[in-house]
Order: structure tokens, then C-alpha cells, then sequence
């Protein structure tokens, strides 16, 4: 029969889903299967997709779930409609907390990779020759999505295990994760510590650290005077790397949407087509992309 | 001939609309009549019809109300806590209802008593009562301890899940309600005019905080629902729901200038708004296109239903 | 011993002290009727009798039991019920549900339908109101409403009834139907509470009457058989009024409007007349003539079927009201609620709306002006308010009635101006001085038209009667032939079939 | 004592009783009153401000814009897409505000034609235009390739960014629009009968219209001074937008049910917005504890300013 696979993100708006669907398409075309993308956003939303699957007549699919608490719930629907079930990025945990060892996953640790930011923003404060006392972070936090939490908290853990003074870290809030938010949530903290000259800057993702650095562009804080690394790699880092001169946005963790893409929906087809199960769990990392390396970086990662 | 005219232009018009373009859609379709599909498509909607039913008295008596995504959340955030506090799934659904009712209750003190606006009372509680969720989950999902809750969402009867009998449940209990109850009518006077429904001693002010507090109620229904399919409570559930379920009545003929509702229309507002998503699904139709697709779906509906009713004048 | 009785009641608004120490009483089984000019309290009053507005200081009781009600409900199982002035029925719920509404019949919350709509349908048969009461209120003209209005009162077992304005949008014929069932009340012992600025219906109806003034107890006559109508007015108005008619004879130029063909939905027509410069021409019929119909159907603010309406020989185009005022066509609406007031706006604006066209420049307004206009209009039709700022649904429902009027009579470069109902709700000493404003225009050159119920009115200053029934016209009338008999035997649906104009 | 009264119970209540808040804010949240902060504040502000002048004749003429958040954040997108493909910035904002307008007089079009409602009508478009954003950018980010582009947001005059001149020239405009123009006080007529308007020859269509083409093109206006703040067309910029502008305006005392409206209150529930983030942000309150706390301000706002409104009866 023919092979229908589903891939279910939580927020298809997302540039770094657009990639992973498009690497999934790629493998679809090589391996002449059909990909059914569906994006869900709440838990709800999930469950009809994956009825909707179920009916429409795939045999599993492979998703980013909006919560990875979700999991339980998942392996039973996914059981009742009689789908084999991957992850990727976020890994479904049980009720206990502890992740669900029987569902295959590839993604990275929201951890580790807030781990990466802070090093490397550790790295750059100290090229750069600075006194970290004299340097003010700012955390650019949306604490209600747990992987945001985890990400900052990570960078954090980095930062000050570097040396960097906790007492200089200041939380600013966004209402939502856009630039716009992140951008006058960064203001306030500028302005509330109009004396600190110099700052670095983390969060989520890209477009929350690119907000900071405009709120540090509009205080007239010079550019060599802000070090912000934010996740992702996709276009609005990309934009920033591409700009005439360089910004406070300094560099950006790229994580590979080809490997989370195009590998899973591979290893979906082989596990249906020749029943040869995926391995239960592929960790990838992120690599630091600068202004000067960006172009390579993506190319050794296979997105370009 | 002009029976058919009859038929359409009547007032059950747009269901006879809602009838052909199922039919059309089961016909073109691939997989969307099958008995799969449609349970499916059916738990699909069974938040938003839940929430519908009071939503539709909501804006039957002319009021609003934005904080319904938020209650929802938070009631099933406390049925899964109290719940695992006290070891006993009943104690849990009873506080979650509870809790929902006062929600509720307070919305509809504030707007009758102080006479604030609902839209902004209702913003204002939609806020609180997310961060009170949040608050009492520190932003993360709950977990539930006794798998006994599943099965609220898990379990069948006839073959057909229990939430679905739940829904069904509620639009007959809520149409009957709207059309044959002194309640029911005296929401429709409010709307209609409310200044009239006081003077002919309709107790306004009652009636609203009634309103509203079944609201909160039947919020929670749809909350331990939700949380009982997505086996955990989530501070993020149902966010925007309060539009989806707004336009599912007003696509069902539901005035936003109070006054007139009917429970069938509200029926097939809440069923094209599932069909639409289930169907762009079926189709396979990228994630951007949907959103073009959902908002032309929307537009035809109206659309369609304004050309009925304005031809029958 | 008196039954009813109003002791100092005060009452104010901001601004206004709307009643001063206000006392009367009324006999067990008496009509008591309550005048004054617009915006003299009586409304008020009735309010504070109905629970629903509480006075500032004060007291009602009733058969010798002091009554302190706070809400409607008290009030209503006291045995009080209150017909307002402004309609209060729900349009979007039937006859019978706006005549049970409060007190549904039901089982244990559950409607009892068919009890709902039989003893409706049983008490508006008794009482010779020709309604469905399955319809829609929403369907219903305004006059059947008002019918629907007072059928309300008349279902309930009250002690007292008051009534404000009820015949304000009647015709003799209907208002001979209220005049009928309030006898039957009285018979009963009920007190009923009666307002109104026809002076020949008080004359009718009354037993007793009370007259207000600016909010203070002008008079109060135990026994109506020892006042005279120019005394009522002289209490009311604080001067004397001759003939409030005050026709002039004045002299026609050519034809300014032409309407012919004129059709539409609820018009089978097809109707035609014309008005001459300078002429005011009538138009009476019972409820559901058609008038209205026809004057919305010229005025382009319905769409026509068929028809064509010209002035000075230039055809007016037919879709929209925009059109019709620039060619100098103007319509006074006769639903002030519906049509005519523009809620949470000022005095001034209301005014204002449609002539400010001549006052702008560019599109921006000159204040000035506008104020200068609604200062005019407010003294000379001596609206009662604190200022031309205030919001117009804070006035008296006659006042309100004074400032559409002025909306439209303030309007320049106007050929032909039609009136619908305009003194509805409006006290004498004001009606004559609108009647003034419109021999002014009339005088000026203006064609107008008046459409009206009452039929002393149409025929006091009408050059010309036409007499429309069931949709059609059915017969006019010279000046010179004015006979009330024969006006109202053709305005009556059973007896014309035969001769169209 | 009495003309003090007077002063709290006026016209103008509203903006005495936001003038106390602020002293009170200013003496007692350190940082909050420096001129850095404020225009940091300012210029939080400025995409809620200007999209609320036209959301005001919005709501005074008794409509409903949903479609704005999504507006401003198509409009950016294309200023960006413009810019770079015609090679001027110029060209880039002409064809940008032009299709804010588009938009506007789309929604409007719809809605005054074919007599559809407004808040279905605006979800409609406001998905549909989402949607086309996301497609014209297939869903990333566009950076701006002239820096001069920057400038518009970067910018100063008399030390003042220019995108708060911007948002304070349009509050004149729009205030001067509001009070003193016949298309003002039609707007206002319509909102509070629009029988009544139509009977007195204002042409309520065409009005309708212009109301939501002018909406469009404000947002365009908006969209462009967001792209140049961000640096880029964001295709998923300004979500929610929508609530927050309603949210400021019905603070500030316009009527949802039409006909009443003023610039200076719309201005105060701006401000009130943007201060209590703002302030929330200085005081370092957490992050789910400023959902409950924002829902609190708003609430009080509305109660203070009804307190007053009624004790004035
Ligand atoms: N009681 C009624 N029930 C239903 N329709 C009615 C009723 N009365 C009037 N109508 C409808 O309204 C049409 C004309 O009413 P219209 O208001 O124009 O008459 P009118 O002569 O101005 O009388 P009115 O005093 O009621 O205004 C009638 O032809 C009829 O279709
Ligand atoms: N809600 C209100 N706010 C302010 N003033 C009011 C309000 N209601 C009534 N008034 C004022 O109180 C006074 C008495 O009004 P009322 O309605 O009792 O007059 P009325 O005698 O019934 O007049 P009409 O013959 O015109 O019906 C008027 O001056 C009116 O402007
Ligand atoms: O939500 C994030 C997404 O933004 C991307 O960074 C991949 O990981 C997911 O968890
Ligand atoms: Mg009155
Ligand atoms: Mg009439």
C-alpha cells in the first residue's frame, strides 16, 4: 500500500517549521511517500490531527508537540488510530515527569543548547576584555512555555558558572514572543539601569534577542558594546548578519531543521516500508553562527 | 418550486445550506464519510460546542465574554490538581465545576452590579484567571495521577465517545432552555430590550450574573473534557478559543445586538467551523493557505445566509 | 376617601429638578387625568409611581397603606402597572410573549406554551385588538404596538393603571377602543392614572384632573366638570391660547411637488398627488393607512416598486434620503425613537446633522453657528433643558419630539417639507407655535405636507385633505368641505371599496 | 470642594483621575521618570496609538475592526518587500499604505454593501490577510536592504523620536477629525442611530467605507514604523494587536454601542496600557503574576471612571 506519513508541528508559522516540513517533503520525494502536514497548536488540536490522520489512512506520523506533558495522551490516541509515533525537537514526557522511553525521538536538550548561548556569550565578554561586573544581562524571558524557561535557564547556568554576577541579570518580561514585545520589554530594563555601558543579551529564540539589541540601538548603546546570541538561525538572524554593518546581535545557535526534517521523516518510512524501527533516541547539537562563519556553518549543517 | 424556496428561505434556511454543502463536501471528499472521520471531527468540536451553548445566552442577552479560553484552562488545571490532592476524582470535578461557577459568578457580578462593560470585565478576568492558571501550574502541564480520568474522554457508550454524548447532552438541554423555559425567554428580552425586561420586571441584574456563572459552569465541563483527552492540565489550553466560539455563534445567526438565538443555528456555526479544519486537513492544504481558506470560508458562510435572508424580505 | 395618594414627591436629575413637592389624590374607580407642558414632570411622576425610577423625598399610598416599593416587581404586586410613554416591548419576541413577559406561565421554570398564547389570544379578541398573537412585534406598525402596549396593562389585575400618552400614535378609531376598556376599569374600581395633551380627550375621560408646572403642583381640580378648557391652558402654559389653530389664508403658486405611480412593498398603490407652492396638504387615515408608507416611499428612504417623484417639474432620484434633501425634499420621520434621535448625542448636533452641510467649510465645522442654530430653535419651541449640550434622550419624550422638528425646520434651501405625526407627544402652547413655523414656510413658498392621526389637527391646518385607506387614497377634501363625519366615514376600511381617487 | 468635584466628575474626569495615577507613579516607582524611560514608554506605544485613532471612528460608527494586528503586520511585510524590489523607500511606503487602504476599504466594502457583520467580516480578513503575509514571505522574516530605511524609526527631532511625533501628529488629526469635521460628527451620528443618520441624508455606506479604508491605511502607518523599529517585515508581528487597541479605546470611553467617543480618552487608555507594562516591568513584578495584575488595572480603570460617571448622575 501506499505510505502516508503525518508531521505535526505545534506552530507551522514558525520559520524553523517551515524548514523541517520542507526537509520532510524532500524525503518524500525521494522516497515516494505522501507527507501530511498539520499544524497544532494546543493539545486539542493535536488529538483532531491525529484522528484526522487516522482516518485519512497514514500508517504514523512524527510530531513537535505544543506540550511535552501531552504524552500520554498522545501514545493512546496515536495506539487507538493504530499510528506508529515519533518525536522531534521537544520529548514526550510521562506523568511523572520523566521522559516516555518507548516513543523514538530525535531533538536536542533546551538545556543544553541555553547552555551553548551562555558559553559562547561567556567567550565573547572575555575577548572582548570586559569586567563582568560592569556588564548587565539581559533575559529576555517568556516563562509560561516551558522550553523557553529551560533555554534561558540554561544559558544562565553557563554564564554565571563563567563567572558572570547573578545580581546583574534582569529579567525582561515579553507579553508575546515577537520582536515588538521583546523590544519594549528590553527598553525598560535599559533605561531602568541607564548607568551599566555595556550588555549582553539571551532568550527564546532570535527574534527575542534581536528585540533587545534594537531596544539597545534606540537608548544610542553603540553596537560593540552589546553581545546578544540568540536560537535558530533562520532568516531574521540571517537578515541581521546581512545588514552593512555589524549590530549587537552577535551571534545566533543554529540547530539543523535538514537533520530534524528530513532524517525523521526518513526513518518514519523505513520503520512502515521495511520495518526497520529507528533508533529510540538521536541527541543533535547546535553550533555557533557569527556574522564572519554563518554561510559555512549552514553549509555543514546542509541547510542552503 | 416554491416549496424549495420555502425551504430555504426559512428559518431553519441555513441548516438546509449547512445539509448541501455536507453533502457536497462527503461526495468530493476522500475519507471524510467514513464513521473514523466523523467521531473525529466530531471530538474536534467538542470544546467549542460545549462552550457555545452558554456562550449563546451570553450573547443572546446582549452581554460578551472573552474569559471563556482562560476558564476553560483553568478549571481543568483544577480538576487535575484537586484531583491528585485529594485522591479522588469526583472531589476534583466538583471543585473544577465550583471553581468555574464562581469565575463565572464574579464576571457577572462585576458587569451587572457595577455596570461595566462586559467586553472590558471580561478582558480584565480572561488576563487574571490565565495567570491564576499559570500561577498554580508554575507554566507547566499537570500530570494526572490516577488514570481513571482518561476515561472520561476515553470511554464509549453505543460506540460513540463520551464526550460526544456530553456535547449532544448540552444542545438539547440548552435548546430547550432558550425556547421553552421562563429563563430562556427572559435572556432573549434582555437582549431585545433591555430597559423593556426591566420595566416589565425581569430581574436584570440576576438574570445576567446567572448568565454568566453558568457560563463559568459549563467552561468547566468543556475544561475536565479537554483535560481529561489531553490527559494533563495545560495553563496554555484553549488560548483564542473565546473567538472561535463567538464566531461560531454568529455564524449560526446568534445577533451580536442580543435579542435573537437559536440553538440549531449555533449547531451548524459550531459543525462548519470543525468541517472547515477537518477538511483542509483531509485536503492536505499547507498551513498559510488554511488561514486564506478558513477566513474565505467564513466570509461565504455569512455571506451565503445574509442572501437567504435578505431575499426572503 | 381618597384611594390613591401622591405625597411630596420630589425628584431631580442633574440639572433639573424634574418634581417639587408634589400631592394629589384620587377616588377608588376615578380617572385622574395629569397635563402639563413638555417636560413638566408627568413622566416623571408616573416613573416613581411605577418603582422604577425612586423618589428623592416623599410618599404613594394606596388604600390608606403607605407604599415603599424599590423596584418594578414591588410595585407590579402592589398592584401598580405602568404603560410608559416610550413603547417598551421587545421586538424580537411575539405578541404574546411581550404580553406575558415578567410573569411567563410556567411549570416549575418550563413555559407553558399553549396557556401563552390562548388567553393572549382570548383577552386581544375581547378587547377588539386585531393582532396575531404569534407575530413578531417586530412586524407590527407603530400603532399596533401601541395597541399591543396597552392590551399589557389591561390583562393585569391592577389597582391602578397609569397611562402616558397612550393615543399619542392613535387614530379616533383605536382610541375609541381604549376609551371603551377604561370605562370597563372604572367600572371595575380601578384607578387609573391618565396623561395627555388632547384636552378633548381629558374633557372625555377625566374625573379629576392635576395640572404640572416646571415640576410644581400648578392646580389640582377634584371635580373636571368645574374647569374650562382655556383655564386648563392658562394653568399649563401660564397665558392664554385663542385658536390654537391659528389657520391663515394664504395664496398658491404653482405646482412644487408631483408624485405619481408611487408603489412599494407594503404600498399596493399606485399613489398620486401633488402640493402646490405655498399649500399645506393633510393627509389622514386610520393605523396602517399606508401614510407613512407612502411619504417614506417619495422620500426614497424605502425602496420604491414603482413611481416617480418630481419638484418643480425636475425629477427627484428614487434610492436614497440624500438625494431627496438635496433636491430639497425633506421628511420629518414619524418613529422619533426609531428613526429620529441620535442617542448619546447633544441637542445642538441633533440639530444640526442634516444642515450643517450649509455650515461647514471644507468639511470642518463652525461651531459657532451650529450653536447660534440650536439656541434658536430651543427658545422659540421652548424645549426644556439645562443647555443645548445635554444628551437628547435626557429630555422629556415631548422635547425630543421638538428637536427632530427643529432638525428638519431649521433645514435650508428646502422646497418641499412632509411632516409625519409632528406634534406627537407635544403640548399645546408649543403645537401652536409649530403650526406658526409652518405658515412661515408655507408662506415662504414651501409645499408641505402634514401627515397626522388626529383629526382636528389635519382639518385646523390643512389647505387640503387626503384621505388614504388600506394603501389607497381614497378622497380629498377643499378646505371649504371640511366636515369631520365625512372625513373619517371614508378614512373607514369597510366602507370604501368602491371609490378610489 | 465644590469645584474640585466639578473638575473629577467633568468631562474630563477620566484624564484628571490618569494626571493623579501618574504623579502617584512618578513619586514612587524609581526610574519612572526619566525622560529616558518615558520616551521608552512612548515608543511602546506608538503601534496601539496610531492604529487607535482610526479604531475609535471604528467603534463611535458602531462597527468592530478585528483585522488590524494582521494589517499592520501585512503592511510592514509589503513596505519591506516594496522597498527592496523597487529599490526606493518612497515607492516601497506609497505602495505599502496603499494596500493598507485596500485592505480597509475591503473589510469595509463588505461590511457596508452586503450588510455582513463587522466582527465576522474582520476575523475573516484578519485570517486571510495573515495568511497572504505569510505567503508573500513564505513565512520568514524579510530584512530591509537600505539602512536609510532605519531611519525612519531612528530618527530624531527636538531629541524626540520621530515615531512619537508621528503617533502625537495623529492624535491631533484624528482628535481634529473627531470634533470639528462633518465627517467626525457623522461618524458619531451613525454610531448612535444609524436609521436616524440615514433619514437625515448622511450616506451611511459610503461613510462605512471610508471609516475602514482610513483604518487600512492608519495601519499601514503603523506597520511601517514597526518594520523600521524591528528592522525587518515580520510576518508574524502585532498578533492580538487587535484586543489591546479595542481594549485602550473602551478604557479610554468610547461606547461599543456606538456614538460616543473622545481623543483624549482614547490617549489616557493608551497610556494607561503602556504605563502599567511599563511599570510593572520597573517594579519587576513576575511575569504570571503581570497577567493578574494588568487584568486588575483594567478593571479599576473602568470601575474608577464608572464611579465617576455615576456619582455625576
Ligand atoms: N396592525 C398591523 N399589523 C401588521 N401590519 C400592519 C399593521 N398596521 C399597519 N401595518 C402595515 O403597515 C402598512 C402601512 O402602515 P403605515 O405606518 O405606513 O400607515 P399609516 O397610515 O402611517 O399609519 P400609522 O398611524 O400606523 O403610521 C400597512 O399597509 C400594513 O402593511
Ligand atoms: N434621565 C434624565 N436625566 C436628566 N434629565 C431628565 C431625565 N429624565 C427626565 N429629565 C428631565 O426631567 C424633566 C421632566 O421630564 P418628564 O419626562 O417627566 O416630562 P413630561 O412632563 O413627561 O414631558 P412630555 O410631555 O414631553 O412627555 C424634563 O426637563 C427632562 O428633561
Ligand atoms: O519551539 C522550538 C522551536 O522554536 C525551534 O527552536 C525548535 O525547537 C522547538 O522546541
Ligand atoms: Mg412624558
Ligand atoms: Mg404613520
Amino acid at each position: 500500500a501506499d505510505v502516508k506519513i503525518g508531521f505535526v508541528v505545534k506552530q507551522p508559522e514558525e520559520p524553523w517549521f517551515q524548514d523541517e516540513w520542507k526537509f520532510a517533503q524532500k524525503a518524500a520525494e525521494e522516497k515516494g511517500f505522501t507527507l501530511v502536514e498539520i499544524g497544532a497548536p494546543d493539545g486539542e488540536k493535536v488529538q483532531a490531527a491525529i484522528d484526522n490522520l487516522g482516518a485519512q489512512g497514514a500508517q504514523g506520523f512524527i510530531i513537535c508537540v505544543p506540550d511535552v506533558k501531552l504524552g500520554p495522551g498522545i501514545v493512546a490516541k496515536a495506539a487507538a488510530n493504530d499510528l506508529k509515533l515519533m518525536t522531534v525537537d521537544d520529548r514526550l514526557v510521562g506523568a511523572d515527569g520523566e521522559p516516555i522511553e518507548s516513543v523514538p525521538h530525535m531533538g536536542i536538550s533546551a538545556v543544553k543548547i541555553g547552555e551553548t548561548v551562555g558559553q559562547s556569550i561567556a567567550a565573547e565578554i572575555e575577548a572582548r576584555g570586559w569586567d563582568m561586573s560592569e556588564v548587565g544581562a539581559i533575559r529576555v524571558s517568556y516563562d509560561q512555555l516551558p522550553t523557553a524557561v529551560d533555554r534561558v535557564e540554561g544559558a544562565i547556568a553557563a554564564l554565571t558558572a563563567a563567572g558572570f554576577p547573578a545580581e546583574n541579570i534582569y529579567d525582561a518580561p515579553q507579553a508575546k514572543t515577537d520582536t515588538e514585545a521583546a523590544l519594549n520589554a528590553a527598553t525598560t530594563v535599559l533605561n531602568q539601569h541607564a548607568d551599566v555601558k555595556k550588555w549582553i543579551a539571551f532568550g527564546l529564540n532570535d527574534e527575542a534577542v534581536l528585540g533587545a539589541v534594537r531596544a539597545t540601538e534606540s537608548v544610542g548603546i553603540p553596537a560593540e558594546n552589546v553581545i546578544g546570541v540568540g536560537i535558530g538561525g533562520a532568516e531574521s538572524a540571517i537578515n541581521e548578519f546581512k545588514k552593512p554593518s555589524a549590530t549587537g546581535f552577535y551571534g545566533t545557535v543554529i540547530i539543523s531543521p535538514k537533520r530534524h526534517g528530513y532524517e525523521t521523516a526518513l526513518n518514519m518510512y523505513e520503520w512502515i516500508a521495511n520495518n526497520k524501527a529507528p533508533e529510540p533516541l538521536i541527541l543533535t547539537s547546535g553550533s555557533l553562527a557569527l556574522r564572519d562563519t554563518y554561510v559555512d556553518v549552514r553549509k555543514d549543517l546542509g541547510i542552503e | 418550486m416554491n416549496s424549495l424556496k420555502k425551504i430555504l428561505l426559512g428559518d431553519q434556511g441555513l441548516v438546509v445550506i449547512f445539509a448541501v454543502a455536507f453533502a457536497i463536501v462527503s461526495l468530493t471528499v476522500p475519507n471524510f464519510l467514513t464513521e473514523r472521520n466523523i467521531l473525529g471531527l466530531l471530538q474536534s468540536v467538542v470544546t467549542i460546542g460545549i462552550v457555545a451553548c452558554t456562550m449563546m445566552f451570553c450573547l443572546a442577552s446582549r452581554d460578551f465574554d472573552l474569559s471563556v479560553g482562560s476558564t476553560v484552562a483553568f478549571t481543568g488545571m483544577i480538576a487535575v490538581i484537586a484531583s491528585n490532592m485529594t485522591g479522588s476524582i469526583v472531589m476534583g470535578l466538583i471543585i473544577a465545576l465550583l471553581s468555574g461557577a464562581l469565575v463565572g459568578a464574579v464576571n457577572g457580578f462585576v458587569i451587572a452590579c457595577f455596570r461595566i462593560n462586559a467586553l472590558i470585565t471580561t478582558l480584565a478576568t480572561m488576563q487574571i484567571v490565565r495567570g491564576l492558571a499559570l500561577i498554580v501550574s508554575d507554566g507547566r502541564a499537570v500530570g494526572i495521577n490516577d488514570p481513571g480520568f482518561y476515561q472520561l474522554a476515553l470511554s464509549r457508550f453505543l460506540g460513540i465517545p463520551t464526550p460526544i454524548w456530553v456535547m449532544g447532552a448540552l444542545f438539547i438541554a440548552f435548546g430547550f432552555l432558550l425556547n421553552r423555559t421562563v429563563f430562556g425567554k427572559n435572556t432573549l428580552a434582555i437582549g431585545g430590550n433591555p430597559e423593556a425586561a426591566r420595566l416589565a420586571g425581569v430581574n436584570v441584574v440576576s438574570m445576567r450574573i446567572w448568565i454568566f456563572a453558568l457560563q463559568g459552569l459549563i467552561c468547566a465541563v468543556a475544561g475536565i473534557m479537554l483535560a481529561s483527552r489531553i490527559t494533563s492540565g495545560q495553563p496554555n489550553a484553549a488560548t483564542g478559543l473565546e473567538l472561535s466560539v463567538i464566531s461560531a455563534c454568529v455564524l449560526g445567526g446568534v445577533s451580536l445586538a442580543g435579542g435573537r438565538a437559536a440553538m440549531t443555528g449555533v449547531i451548524v456555526g459550531v459543525m462548519i467551523m470543525g468541517i472547515a479544519e477537518n477538511v483542509m486537513n483531509l485536503l492536505n492544504i499547507q498551513a498559510f493557505y488554511q488561514y486564506v481558506v478558513r477566513g474565505l470560508i467564513l466570509l461565504i458562510a455569512v455571506l451565503l445566509d445574509n442572501l437567504r435572508s435578505t431575499a426572503s424580505r | 376617601m381618597s384611594y390613591l395618594s401622591v405625597q411630596n414627591i420630589s425628584k431631580s436629575y442633574p440639572g433639573v429638578q424634574a418634581l417639587s413637592d408634589i400631592s394629589f389624590s384620587v377616588e377608588k374607580g376615578a380617572v385622574h387625568g395629569l397635563m402639563g407642558e413638555n417636560g413638566a414632570g408627568k413622566s416623571t411622576l408616573i416613573r416613581v409611581l411605577s418603582g422604577d425610577q425612586s423618589a428623592d423625598s416623599g410618599s404613594i399610598s394606596i388604600d390608606g397603606i403607605e407604599q415603599n416599593y424599590g423596584s418594578v416587581r414591588d410595585a407590579f404586586e402592589a398592584g401598580v402597572i405602568v404603560i410608559h410613554q416610550e413603547l417598551q416591548l421587545v421586538p424580537e419576541l411575539t405578541v404574546a410573549e411581550n404580553l406575558w413577559l415578567g410573569r411567563f406561565p410556567n411549570r416549575g421554570g418550563v413555559l407553558e406554551g399553549r396557556r401563552l398564547v390562548e388567553t393572549v389570544r382570548d383577552r386581544l379578541e375581547e378587547i377588539g385588538v386585531d393582532v396575531d398573537p404569534n407575530a413578531k412585534v417586530a412586524s407590527l406598525s407603530i400603532g399596533a404596538r401601541q395597541m399591543v402596549e396597552i392590551a399589557k396593562a389591561v390583562m393585569m389585575e391592577a389597582r391602578v393603571i397609569a397611562l402616558d400618552e397612550p393615543t399619542s400614535s392613535l387614530s379616533s378609531r383605536e382610541s375609541e377602543i381604549l376609551f371603551n376598556l377604561i370605562a370597563r376599569l372604572k367600572a371595575k374600581g380601578t384607578v387609573i392614572l391618565y396623561v395627555s395633551h388632547r384636552l378633548e380627550e381629558i374633557f372625555h375621560l377625566c374625573d379629576s384632573l392635576t395640572v404640572l408646572r416646571d415640576g410644581r403642583l400648578a392646580a389640582h381640580h377634584p371635580d373636571i366638570a368645574n374647569v374650562t378648557r382655556d383655564q386648563i391652558i392658562a394653568e399649563m402654559v401660564g397665558r392664554e391660547i385663542g385658536n390654537i389653530w391659528g389657520w391663515r389664508e394664504r395664496s398658491f403658486g404653482p405646482v412644487r411637488l408631483e408624485v405619481s405611480g408611487m408603489c412599494g412593498d407594503k404600498l399596493p398603490g399606485p399613489a398620486e398627488f401633488s402640493v402646490r407652492q405655498g399649500e399645506i396638504l393633510g393627509f389622514f387615515g386610520l393605523i396602517g393607512a399606508g401614510r407613512s408608507e407612502l411619504m417614506r416611499l417619495v422620500y426614497g428612504a424605502d425602496t420604491r416598486r414603482g413611481g416617480t417623484v418630481s419638484i418643480d417639474g425636475k425629477e427627484v432620484p428614487a434610492d436614497n434620503p440624500r438625494g431627496a434633501i438635496n433636491a430639497g425634499l425633506v421628511l420629518c420621520p414619524e418613529d422619533r425613537k426609531h428613526d429620529g434621535i441620535i442617542q448619546g448625542r447633544s441637542i445642538e448636533e441633533n440639530i444640526a446633522i442634516s444642515s450643517r452641510r450649509h455650515m461647514s467649510s471644507f468639511g470642518i465645522l463652525q461651531l459657532g453657528k451650529e450653536a447660534a442654530l440650536a439656541d434658536r430653535f430651543i427658545a422659540r419651541l421652548k424645549v426644556r433643558t439645562p443647555s443645548r449640550k445635554q444628551d437628547i434622550v435626557n429630555l422629556s419624550g415631548g422635547n425630543q419630539q421638538k428637536v427632530i422638528l427643529g432638525r428638519w425646520l431649521s433645514e435650508q434651501g428646502v422646497k418641499v417639507l412632509i411632516v409625519d405625526e409632528p406634534t406627537r407627544g407635544i403640548d399645546v402652547g408649543a403645537k401652536s407655535e409649530i403650526y406658526d413655523i409652518l405658515y412661515e414656510l408655507a408662506e415662504g413658498g414651501m409645499a408641505i405636507v402634514v401627515v397626522s392621526s388626529e383629526l382636528p389637527e389635519v382639518m385646523g391646518i390643512s389647505d387640503r385633505i387626503i384621505v388614504m385607506c388600506e394603501g389607497r387614497m381614497v378622497g380629498q377634501f377643499a378646505r371649504e368641505t371640511f366636515e369631520e363625519r365625512n372625513i373619517l366615514t371614508l378614512a373607514l376600511p369597510d366602507r370604501n371599496a368602491a371609490h378610489t381617487v
